[in-house]
């Protein structure tokens, strides 16, 4: 149990391949794992009239969120028997096409960790003071809505 | 004693300064991330001081919070309080 | 849509976090995806008595898997508005700690992806045509069970 | 033409050739992942054969396939089909 470790949920910028199989392969000697489950949210090029996202900049009243975070880690570690948790969100610009949110849930069977990991995301996406500002291909910007 | 202490009160209370941080879309109203008021008694009060100065507040859906918590109903303030204006999240 | 792709879902020893890594980055010039879910079996060193597992050797009717893993792909696709999918199943020995099953679903929205990766996961272990023989510590070795 | 197919259907009957794998925990049983059978006219029948010939099997929990499709009830046989036999499977 790694409840109590406050570990450090913001990165700045995109999160990389590299950075999540750095996380995956430091489970490797937590031999009591059976199942990992991931979640990757990527920064879509959504449509918006004549123009695209090209990336998000995501700002965050970070105090509140570092608090909301150490939250959620608690209730999921209370809710599910996780053996381990983690959570990383990018703050500032991630184009689209990267990675702003890895979510990673690591339990003894499957059933848990995949609930947990949703659990979590679904958390995040509502509880979480963090936004999203879409940059636009013509240089112009709007406020992204979560749905 | 007593009358000191009395004398700090009032001295505090007619001083009593609060910040307010924006986030979000509100920031596009406000043009700035922090302002700071004085002698603002509740998060009542303050919302309509907000909505007088920046009359575009009116069509934004936003929380506050004091103090990182949200509140969901008119709340006390107390001197340096934080509050904080939420428009809706959209983070992940 | 990649459904009438049949790819090559078993792999000879464990799944490495580095070739996840690259499975994750390929998907970088997808701009329309904006989750990705992933699931990571991992070997388990549960005790047995006196002995513990120290690695899991699996074999696979392998015919027979390939047909039912395409199966579930394209079922997957219709049942899930699906943009991408991959399994990757090891064979052979996989020492505890490592991973011998990987699957990954992309979509536009998170619940998709997360539903299906879920959904394929319970549908591997109760159809595949897959056996684990547990290595046991004294080198002796028993059958693994799914629970 | 008629008295050849007879004849060809005849010959190919009393040489019928069945290929049985054998996988998992039934493999420690048989010590050998494929067998050979001839004349073996349905899995009913096969199922017979193999409980004789491997006493063990009556113990163990296993379903057929037929040419890679899992049957659950008895189904005829033709020359050269493939039947595996399959202990629960524990992948993943």
């Amino acid at each position: 149990m790694e409840s109590k470790k406050k570990h450090k949920v913001f990165v700045e910028g995109p999160i990389s391949p590299p950075f999540i199989a750095d996380a995956i392969a430091k489970h490797n000697s937590k031999t009591n794992i059976g199942a990992h489950s991931l979640f990757l949210g990527q920064v879509r090029n959504d449509r918006v009239g004549e123009q695209e996202v090209v990336a998000i900049e995501y700002t965050s009243y970070q105090e509140m969120a570092d608090d909301k975070f150490y939250e959620i880690r608690e209730d999921a570690f209370k809710k599910f028997p996780l053996i381990c948790m983690h959570i990383y969100h990018s703050l500032g610009l991630v184009k689209s096409g990267e990675i702003s949110l890895f979510v990673f849930t690591s339990s003894v069977h499957r059933k848990e960790a995949i609930a947990a990991c949703e659990w979590i995301v679904e958390r995040i996406k509502n509880e979480v003071p963090v936004w999203g500002k879409e940059i636009l291909s013509n240089e112009t910007s709007q406020w992204k809505l979560n749905t | 004693m007593h009358i000191l202490a009395n004398y700090l009160t009032e001295f505090k209370n007619s001083n009593m300064e609060i910040s307010v941080l924006v986030f979000g879309q509100i920031t596009d109203i406000t043009g700035k991330g922090s302002l700071k008021f004085t002698d603002i008694k509740s998060t009542g009060e303050l919302y309509q001081l907000l909505l007088k100065t920046y009359p575009q507040l009116e069509s934004i859906k936003y929380l506050m919070a004091v103090n990182k918590k949200i509140i969901h109903e008119n709340t006390m303030l107390m001197d340096e309080d934080t509050i904080a204006l939420l428009p809706p999240f959209s983070g992940g």
